[in-house]
């Protein structure tokens, strides 16, 4: 990671008894594209509105280049922030809503006009710098929101599911304009936002909250791949976890006892003893289906139902003696070369290292 | 900086409040001074005024009539604000924004040229001096406040309520009794009330088509014209609570009742991420 | 507009009559005062009636209250005189026997009141009269100043003086100041005398009031002399120990003057007749002179030597003596002349004028 | 839904009737009679301009007319300065709750007698009267206040001032407070959002607040008569004076709908003023 | 498909000069599961309130079982419509709510409550029975709507976007529960959503609109695989469309001039004579990316940038002569193994029989 540009330290907010962010740390690189997510309530606009100082912590410091933004009323910040609703002056001109904060930095009219339209041209709005905001589209009003907080060149930017409101196609040309332009631009975003797809296709690293904590921090794909607990694993929801006793420990994997059967899991850094209860997950596009097992790990299970999305097929199978469905990720076709129909038997396999702990690293 | 600034917005409302709230509070000091005028120093206290007020045969006759007149004042302007918001809410017709504007001009008129206008007309269809006369002069002027007040709460209404009771096989007219009527009641009872306190407040056309049937304020006005007597606070004051009381019932049922269950059922609401998890087990 | 009215009865007159136990109503039109306790108690007591009233502020106010209500609506009327001919002409008003009422023990000015009769048919009983001249605060306006309308002018009183909001008294006291024997009956150029003296009057004036705005105004001190009103503010003020009192001064002064007749279309003509010949017996008279609202100087010799038993200190204050100065010397030196409408001019020149006066600050 | 049409009738009508029948007919039935004329006290059908053209050449109509206006204006401006700062608190600074209970306080008054309120300012304002009192205290005598367009414009900010302080409330109130933290964001201090956002947002509310203060005001006949003096006279003044004036209801109704006309222009251009200039 | 329930014949919906609806037919068999979908102001909507009777067709007929419904007004047809917004009664509990329809029909309160309740049950909500609607969190007022409009038991059920207003994990759930009762009940199920993903997961038959047209109706593979058109490939997104002039008839394929050299296209029914231009597409996830061509069309192009969505990877190549980008989408596994970075040149192939002209079926 590159230079810690915001820290945030022991941070924790309370409204009146309810504590919407609790001793809440970790650092944002300069450059870096940091998305926060979480289910709805887990304090996510909490915290950024902490960082553009619309909310003092309780407790605990933000620094920003080092230097603490205690007391700092939000008007003496440069961290410009993106609203859900965009927040648009409804009685001024795209160009005077760009302007705006150049005007309060006392940018003289001329100048002023002159960088908001330079932007407004880079986001493709230059025809429209005089109109009311009221009369532009969900995503020309979107830009002008970006053009606006990014007119003064800032070193960070906030969003608040700025995409949210848009309809699905415009969401997928506004994320690829949005991660072109940080990309170009150097700047830091901090981006919060309810969809998966946005925060795993865009950021660089990924916060995922829960209840006013941080329940993991990392790459796109290590916490796909690696969820660091039960939490994150349904919140992603690409996994089936499982339970067993610890039977016997090898180099490479870690044989359970489950509901089911023995079962091999990778060993990561797990450090349970002999007969010690352990939870594990199976990744759902490493499993196999078949009338035949085909690696270590299998099941025999009723194919019950499935999901078509995109090119892929979520199958869901009933499992004797497990709660939970066990599912299963294909592609299409190799779904279709199956020809299995609801209601069939079928046997599920996989290998040692497609089952992991929570908590171990691969 | 800003805590001055808050505090100095507070001072400033107190004042303000002051303002508004002193020419009542004077009311109700002079109306147990012993001084027949108002003025300082005080003279002793007495409850002769209220005495006064109480036995005096005109203001008892005028109580009477006020509450005759505020009552099917209020249940007319409520009934007739009803369909006019809801004519203005539902339907789409020409000429919408006069009928809109006939609505909602009369208080915009000075009750001068109301009284004389209402004194002119009345007296030709010879209800002029008729309680009747105060009746409809009064309704014409409520009439506004009611349909402005259920108008707002129509409103809030989701447009998809109607529909979705017409889809579940509701005719229209069930449609206004089963639903539309039901998600107004708070406004409907808020504007019978405020109705009610218009009608028993109102003096200047009541004076004018009142005749010799004076309701309350109108006998105040005669009693300013003609003796000034402290009678005149004893009424206020008297006027005054019957209205903070209709006017405070009114706003109970409008608005801050609907804050306080709000209020009392945010505990049993689970808080937002609670919400995912628990919502549904299926 | 309401004289073309087909007869109707208010709805709280029908319900009284209907209903046999209960007290039968008699509607009145007059002054505030007219109609409460201390003059009708004993009247509604000895006819089980209930006197209902409707209080008005001045003969214009009457005269709109008149014709905008159905006929019948009031069955006694207490108007000014000076607007009896205006009620007759216009038929509101139903014909008097003369010999219900106790003329002869009336001052003899009073019998043939002008105004009153058309030819020989009676249209109106006076019941009291007052004088109009100054009225000043006693702490602020020695009586001798106040002796003289000049006193209007007087700096030390700028901001100070009132006008009671009808032309009538007003321009009346004025015309007397600006030296019109006949107030009331001016030539063009008097008229225009009288305007010119009047806007030099402007910049002293404290504003308008009526009945009410002149009461307090004078209680509290606000005016310390006001114009166009007499004994029947000051005196009622000066009985709630307020320092105010009225004189006519040396240019002379007017005579107020309030009748009683039974409008047309009464239902209730035996209770209306019955009202007059009681407020206009000796007893009657009396409590006229001390009416509660305001006190009044009443045209019956009889009333006089009641009121003399019964309270010398009140007849004596209002100077209603037989023995000794009395009222009647101030009307028959000629220093009081008698209010009325303006003749050579009409009504709305007059009222014009006044509108206009107010303007001119 | 194009078949509901027929169905409105029924809810439609009886409103619409009765403001026909007792409000505009009243109205209009003023109108007319602007036209007639006055005989011997009584009122005359007639078709004459005469009172139209007497009223409207007095010079004192006018000045009444000019007199208004400057009081209605200046009741509209010192009621809309005096009301903003505590709308503002009562809409940014306190909880909904207390809100709500300080909206109610303010609506109390407008359901109270304004005749005792006004009889009540008598005793504050005469010139010995109780705010005197408090000023000899501090050593400033003798303010005359009583009988004078400050008296006026006292009482008309006692009719207006709860009203156009809900208005302006509620109209603050329903500010986007993202809108009030964006412009914080973007670097505008406590002072310059109110200037740049929360004034221009609130425009309407202003406005409107500002047109029913302007309408009591120039309607009202109890302030100017008790506490202005009844002097100049304003539109009100002159329209009793005028029924009071040999019954020259005709001249009153020329007064009345000129009255009318003013404030439905006002309303008007107010109205413009306050939703109409987005382009 | 099963014999048509709902016929939808030649209707069109104007909207004073403007056009909603134009000339649509299409039927609704059965116990089918339809889905609605098309970008935002397409006429969606407007179909389902034509449906409800709560707009009229301004041309056209709608039929439900053979039988004309022109003029009959909403209160009067059997077509419970599930609002977005859920439209519940604030003022009524959530027994009355389900209650609402069956009282209508003067059904007697004991009767009512009784299906009411067991409506209630069977959707788990039992327990909040008389509790106010407004107490609920939004996925058991969405479970309310469907009950009030399951209660009386309709061949038909109308639902817009039901699942919008719920967050990404509810709405998966809600979809397991619409399927499942749509399939246990053999309701047929009209269900207009944004979607893609709900779209394609829960329907038999997927329609697809643009601007108050039908562009394609089918399955949901069907349309996945051979979009009916340029709107329909550009809508979902997984292709990329290139064009070129025919060279060359075979019996399979056909061989056409593109500006980046020659491709071959499945023949499907295309009758285009030589020399004609035509559009075709190439789907996404079966082209190759590596040094060498590994399938007959192949492109020289320079890997631009990735996006990285569940378990698959979107690359977006920049191909000399043509303006798309190309796409490709392959399993991040395989990705890994490629290891090539943004700016790399690398090379795309793809067989005959992953590129298609429009219209012409596999
Ligand atoms: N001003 C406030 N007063 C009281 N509670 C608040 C306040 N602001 C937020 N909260 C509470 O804090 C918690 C976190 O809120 P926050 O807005 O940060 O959630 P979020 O993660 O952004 O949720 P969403 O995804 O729904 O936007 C919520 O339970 C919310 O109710
Ligand atoms: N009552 C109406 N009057 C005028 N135009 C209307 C009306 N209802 C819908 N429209 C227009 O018809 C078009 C189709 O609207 P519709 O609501 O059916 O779209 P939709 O496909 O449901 O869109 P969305 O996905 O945004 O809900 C839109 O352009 C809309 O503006
Ligand atoms: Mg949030
Ligand atoms: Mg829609």
């Amino acid at each position: 990671m590159t230079q810690a540009l915001v820290e945030i330290d022991r941070v924790s907010k309370r409204f009146g008894d309810y504590t919407a962010v609790t001793e809440t740390s970790f650092s944002i690189g300069q450059g870096e594209f940091l998305a926060i997510m979480g289910s709805s309530g887990c304090g996510k606009t909490t915290m950024l509105r902490m960082l553009a100082g619309l909310e003092e912590p309780s407790a605990g410091e933000i620094r920003l280049e080092g230097c603490s933004q205690k007391g700092l009323p939000p008007w003496r910040r440069e961290l410009p922030l993106v609203w859900q609703s965009l927040a648009l002056f409804p009685f001024l001109s795209v160009l005077d809503n760009v302007g705006f904060g150049l005007k309060m930095r006392g940018v003289a009219k001329a100048e002023r006009d002159r960088r908001s339209l330079a932007w407004l041209h880079k986001l493709e709005l230059g025809e429209f710098a005089s109109r009311n905001v009221m009369q532009l589209s969900g995503g020309q009003r979107q830009r002008v929101a970006l053009a606006r907080a990014l007119v003064t060149e800032p070193k960070v930017l906030l969003l608040d599911e700025p995409l949210s409101a848009l309809d699905a196609h415009l969401s997928v040309r506004m994320q690829a304009l949005l991660r072109s332009l940080q990309r170009e631009l150097g700047i830091t975003f901090v981006y919060v936002t309810h969809s998966q797809t946005e925060a795993f296709s865009m950021a660089d690293r990924v916060v995922i909250m829960s209840r006013g904590k941080v329940e993991q921090i990392g790459s796109p794909q290590a916490i796909y791949r690696h969820p660091a607990n039960r939490f994150v694993a349904e919140f992603i929801g690409n996994v089936t976890i499982l339970r067993g006793s610890v039977a016997e420990a090898g180099d490479q994997a870690i044989r359970l006892n489950t509901a089911t059967g023995g079962m091999s899991v990778s060993r990561g850094n797990f450090a349970g003893a002999h007969g010690a209860q352990a939870d594990f997950y199976v990744n759902a596009d490493q499993i196999a289906i078949g009338d035949e097992p085909r690696h270590e790990n299998h099941v025999r299970a009723r194919f019950l139902s499935h999901k078509f999305i995109g090119n892929m097929v979520t199958l869901f199978l009933e499992v004797p003696g497990i709660d939970d469905d066990l599912k299963v990720i294909l592609p299409e076709r190799t779904y279709d070369c199956l020809g299995v129909q609801p209601g069939d038997s079928v046997v599920a396999s996989w290998p040692a290292a497609a089952a992991h702990f929570f908590g171990g690293t691969a | 900086m800003l805590k001055i600034g808050r505090w100095f917005g507070w001072a400033y409302t107190g004042y303000t409040f002051l303002f508004i709230l002193a020419p009542i509070a004077a009311s109700l000091v002079f109306s147990f001074n012993a001084d027949r005028f108002p003025s300082l120093p005080l003279k002793g206290f007495t409850t002769d005024w209220y005495g006064g007020t109480f036995t005096d045969p005109l203001v008892i006759e005028a109580f009477q009539r006020s509450v005759m007149v505020s009552i099917p004042v209020a249940l007319l302007s409520t009934i007739l604000g009803f369909c006019a918001a809801y004519c203005d809410f539902r339907f789409e017709f020409r000429g919408k924004s006069l009928f809109g504007l006939l609505m909602l001009l009369p208080p915009t008129i000075p009750a001068v040229i109301m009284g004389l206008g209402m004194l002119s007309y009345l007296s030709r269809i010879n209800l002029a001096g008729e309680v009747w006369a105060v009746l409809i002069s009064h309704v014409v002027i409520a009439l506004p406040f009611a349909m402005a007040m259920i108008r707002l709460r129509l409103a809030q209404m989701d447009a998809a309520l109607e529909e979705a009771s017409w889809n579940l096989r509701a005719s229209p007219a069930q449609t206004l009794w089963h639903v539309v009527l039901p998600f107004c009641k708070q406004s409907l009872v808020a504007a019978f009330l405020i109705t009610a306190a218009v009608s028993f407040d109102e003096f200047a056309v009541a004076w004018f088509v009142s005749g010799l049937n004076e309701t309350v304020p109108v006998r105040v006005l005669v009693f300013l014209q003609g003796q000034v007597s402290p009678v005149i606070n004893a009424i206020g004051t008297a006027v005054f609570t019957s209205s903070i009381l209709l006017v405070a019932i009114g706003m109970g049922f409008s608005g801050m009742g609907k804050a306080k269950r709000a209020a009392a059922d945010s505990p049993a609401q689970p808080a937002g991420g609670a919400v995912t998890n628990n919502g549904l087990s299926l | 507009a309401g004289s073309a009215l087909p007869l109707s009865l208010t709805a709280a007159s029908s319900w009284a009559q209907s209903s046999g136990g209960q007290p039968r109503t008699l509607t009145m039109l007059a002054w505030y005062g007219h109609a409460e306790p201390d003059i009708v108690a004993e009247f509604e007591a000895k006819y089980n009636v209930k006197v209902k009233p409707k209080y008005y502020t001045g003969g214009d106010n009457m005269l709109a209250l008149i014709s905008q209500s159905p006929a019948g609506t009031y069955d006694l009327i207490l108007s000014d005189a000076e607007y009896v001919p205006q009620l007759r002409k216009a038929g509101y008003l139903e014909r008097l026997e003369a010999k219900d009422y106790p003329f002869d023990d009336y001052f003899p000015e009073f019998q043939k009141f002008p105004g009153h009769w058309d030819g020989n048919d009676l249209y109106a009983v006076m019941v009291r009269f007052g004088f109009l001249g100054v009225a000043y605060n006693t702490e602020a306006v020695p009586e001798s100043k106040a002796r003289s309308f000049k006193v209007y002018w007087d700096p030390a009183y700028k901001g100070k003086v009132g006008h009671f909001d009808w032309y009538l008294p007003n321009m009346g006291e004025i015309s007397l100041y600006a030296g019109h024997k006949a107030p009331y009956k001016l030539e063009k150029e008097q008229f225009g005398k009288l305007q010119s003296v009047m806007k030099s009057l402007r910049p002293q004036v404290a504003g308008f009031f009526d009945y009410g705005g002149t009461f307090s105004g004078l209680k509290n001190g606000q005016l310390q002399l006001v114009c166009g009103i007499g004994d029947w503010i000051t005196g009622t003020l000066a009985r709630s120990g307020a320092k105010v009192s009225s004189v006519v001064p040396d240019e002379g002064g007017l005579q107020w003057t309030e009748s009683l007749s039974i409008g047309k279309g009464t239902r209730n003509r035996d209770l209306a007749n019955a009202f007059i010949q009681y407020i206009t017996s000796a007893q009657g008279q009396v409590k006229s002179a001390k009416m509660a609202a305001y006190p009044a100087l009443i045209p019956n010799r009889k009333g006089w030597e009641l009121l003399g038993q019964s309270d010398a200190a009140e007849a004596r204050r209002q100077g209603m003596v037989l023995q000794g100065h009395n009222v009647m010397d101030d009307i028959r030196s000629g220093k009081i002349t008698f209010r009325q409408l303006p003749v050579q001019q009409s009504i709305e020149d007059w009222n014009d004028f006044w509108s206009e006066y107010k303007e001119k600050a | 839904m194009s078949n509901t049409s027929r169905r409105r009738w029924p809810l439609l009508l009886p409103p619409l009737l009765w403001q026909l029948t007792f409000f505009l007919l009243p109205l209009l039935f003023l109108f007319v009679i602007s036209f007639w004329s006055v005989v011997n006290f009584r009122l005359e059908p007639d078709m004459t301009l005469k009172n139209w053209d007497f009223m409207l050449s007095r010079s004192s109509f006018w000045s009444a007319y000019g007199h208004t206006w400057a009081l209605a204006l200046g009741a509209a401006a010192v009621t809309t300065a005096c009301s903003f700062p505590a709308a503002c608190s009562l809409a940014f600074t306190v909880s909904e709750r207390t809100r709500k209970l300080a909206l109610m306080f303010l609506v109390v008054p407008f359901f109270t007698s304004y005749l005792v309120r006004v009889y009540s300012w008598q005793a504050f304002l005469a010139d010995n009267g109780i705010v005197n009192a408090l000023l000899s205290v501090v050593g400033i005598d003798g303010l005359p206040m009583l009988n004078s367009d400050f008296g006026s414009l006292v009482g008309y900010v006692t009719l207006a001032l709860p009203l156009v302080t809900l208005v302006q409330t509620m109209g603050l109130a329903q500010i986007d407070r993202n809108l009030i933290e964006a412009a914080h964001n973007l670097r505008a201090g406590p002072v310059r959002t109110l200037f740049e956002v929360i004034m221009p947002l609130a425009k309407p509310s202003l406005v409107v607040g500002a047109l029913f203060a302007f309408i009591l005001a120039f309607g009202d006949f109890v302030a100017p008569t008790y506490l202005g003096g009844g002097a100049p006279p304003t539109l009100s003044n002159l329209i009793i004076d005028t029924t009071k004036s040999g019954q020259q209801w005709p001249r009153a109704a020329v007064v009345a709908i000129v009255m009318i006309l003013t404030l439905v222009l006002t309303s008007l251009a107010a109205v413009r003023l306050a939703y109409g200039r987005r382009k």
